[in-house]
């Protein structure tokens, strides 16, 4: 996966996050401030406008990029935490030019565990973790096995959004929705659900 | 001095603890609010921040006091030890304290430790 | 529902809490903001502490979340056992708890142990 | 001592308060908020309005009206504290048109009482209860030794001033002023340089 691969994937969610930008602001509402996709639609849009600018050349610079424009310009939680997954995976791709499917499954562990590293949420908090990390292993798990890459970012995809599904029950214990306690019960958590379009994203842009 | 940032979701709220702050704690310490998203909104700009450090720093330190969920995740972002710190305190006294601690000038550390104080006091 | 008064000495901050405790809690709590004198300074109205009372009592009790100084005063005046209650707790973050937990049909009890509550959630 | 006994102890406070009212600000400059000069004269002069609108007829409905307005008015934390003041000396007059000095001293000892049970401040916390007590004490052990009214209220004024200055030293436990810790000594308490003005117009009054 070159450059020009990961380029596609930012479009991808770039996309995704605007045709789905009313649903995540909903969930949003439901057990936080109604912001989230609002959030991600700005925080994408000036990447897509950083991106055209700098041009990156490598996967790395790019998804180094991308992170720093979404710390700067996502406004809410996820801007920090998005931001930090995307500088991780770019920094562990370092200045290669092509990353094999090994590498980007290191990559988003990297990624993972700066999410952690930063917001402290584990597993079962209700947040883009409980997303995250089962894709994150999903991949892993197909690399471990051999499986082909459209095939392990399938796996991964749907584990990201049986993840997301997942955090209905929960109540959250990490961010915004945290306040509510108990009413936090019985919503999807938004960030959970914006990975689950991420991982989609990825994907997407394996298939073609 | 030591400088304070005051980090919250509201460019409003963030103004308002400065002020308060400042009439209680003096007006020379170095303060400054970072309230708010860059067009206004609720929410964090990691740009403003910086900017409000860079605005406070006299060479002695810095202490960021971050609201709640971006703001405080901002501030991790931020923070360099020894240099700019955290302080995870109650938003309004915890900045009254730092802020009249660092006009008493104390360290980094007294400082911190002056805000960390405000969870201890009780208002009855 | 059990009503919350914010009580600030300035009427920026109060209304900016009840501004951001809204967002978090809910639109539905009874909540009000009384900040500052009647003449807009910084300070505290009893008059307008009494009114902001009477607008959020729903008969389910009223929780009065002061600042400091003579917001604490004006809200000991105030009080009545029972029905008009104190919270001696963090500004921003135990009015946040108070409007969440009031917004979950708490008691007064309820929102009172809530608001308390914030005196041990950390941050970080 | 009767009604009209207690309205000019009113008016007097109130022009001592309007010349005093730059000193009591810069004593509230050094330790607070620099507003207690002008919260003082804000209340008096809706206290004289309110006074002149009403007429009380006795000396326990003069005071009550006095602390009553006070308390609304004055905006500062001395509002609730020397409202409440007034109201406790007037609600231990009752409807008596005459106060004996012995009730006097009555008074100002409930009045003493209210303050603490507001604002919980004990003797040496650099507060008005360090001018307060002293001066309520003297009165009391005045009654006691059978001195004469205008010799009693000489030594309550002059311990309410020497109380106001052993202030000066102290380091605040009450009020906005705590908020400076050791900062807070060197300097005179603002509302403990206020009841000595109390005092002292009680004195005037009395040596009409
Ligand atoms: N500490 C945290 N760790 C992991 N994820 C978090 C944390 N705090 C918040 N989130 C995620 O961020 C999402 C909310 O993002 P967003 O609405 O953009 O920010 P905000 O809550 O500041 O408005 C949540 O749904 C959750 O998935
Ligand atoms: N809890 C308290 N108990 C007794 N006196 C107090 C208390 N808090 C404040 N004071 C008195 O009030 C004075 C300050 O009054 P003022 O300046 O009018 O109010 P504020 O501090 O609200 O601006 C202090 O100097 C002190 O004497
Ligand atoms: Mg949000
Ligand atoms: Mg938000
Ligand atoms: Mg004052
Ligand atoms: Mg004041």
């Amino acid at each position: 996966m070159n450059t020009q691969f990961f380029a596609a994937w930012i479009e991808e969610i770039a996309a995704a996050v605007r045709s789905r930008r009313d649903h995540l602001t909903q969930l949003d509402a439901a057990i936080g401030d109604a912001d989230h996709g609002a959030n991600l639609d700005r925080g994408f849009t000036a990447v897509r406008e950083a991106l055209a600018a700098a041009s990156p050349q490598t996967p790395g610079a790019l998804l180094v990029l991308v992170g720093s424009t979404l710390i700067r310009k996502v406004g809410g939680a996820s801007g920090p935490l998005y931001g930090t997954a995307f500088r991780e995976m770019g920094k562990a791709f370092g200045d290669a030019a092509e990353v094999s499917l090994a590498e980007l499954s290191t990559g988003l562990n990297a990624a993972l565990s700066g999410v952690q590293r930063l917001g402290a949420a584990a597993e079962g908090d209700k947040t883009m973790v409980d997303a995250f990390a089962p894709a994150a292993d999903a991949l892993a798990q197909a690399v471990r096995d051999g499986v082909k890459p459209q095939e392990a970012l399938e796996a991964a995809a749907s584990a990201a959004e049986q993840g997301a599904k997942a955090t209905v029950p929960l109540q959250a214990r990490k961010g915004r929705a945290s306040y509510l306690g108990p009413r936090s019960v019985g919503h999807e958590d938004p960030g959970a659900a914006s990975t689950a379009l991420l991982f989609g994203a990825l994907r997407t842009v394996a298939a073609r | 001095m030591v400088g304070i940032v005051l980090i919250s979701h509201s460019s409003g709220l963030a103004a308002e603890v400065v002020a308060l702050a400042r009439q209680i704690g003096g007006a020379r310490v170095p303060l400054a609010a970072a309230g708010g998203t860059e067009d206004g909104g609720l929410g964090t700009s990691p740009d403003r921040v910086s900017a409000a450090i860079k605005e406070v720093d006299q060479g002695d330190g810095v202490v960021l006091i971050p609201d709640l969920g971006s703001s405080v995740l901002t501030a991790r972002l931020l923070q360099s030890p020894g240099e700019v710190v955290i302080a995870d305190v109650p938003f309004v006294e915890g900045a009254i304290s730092a802020v009249v601690a660092a006009g008493g000038g104390a360290s980094l550390d007294g400082v911190l430790a002056a805000a960390e104080e405000a969870w201890h006091v009780r208002k009855l």
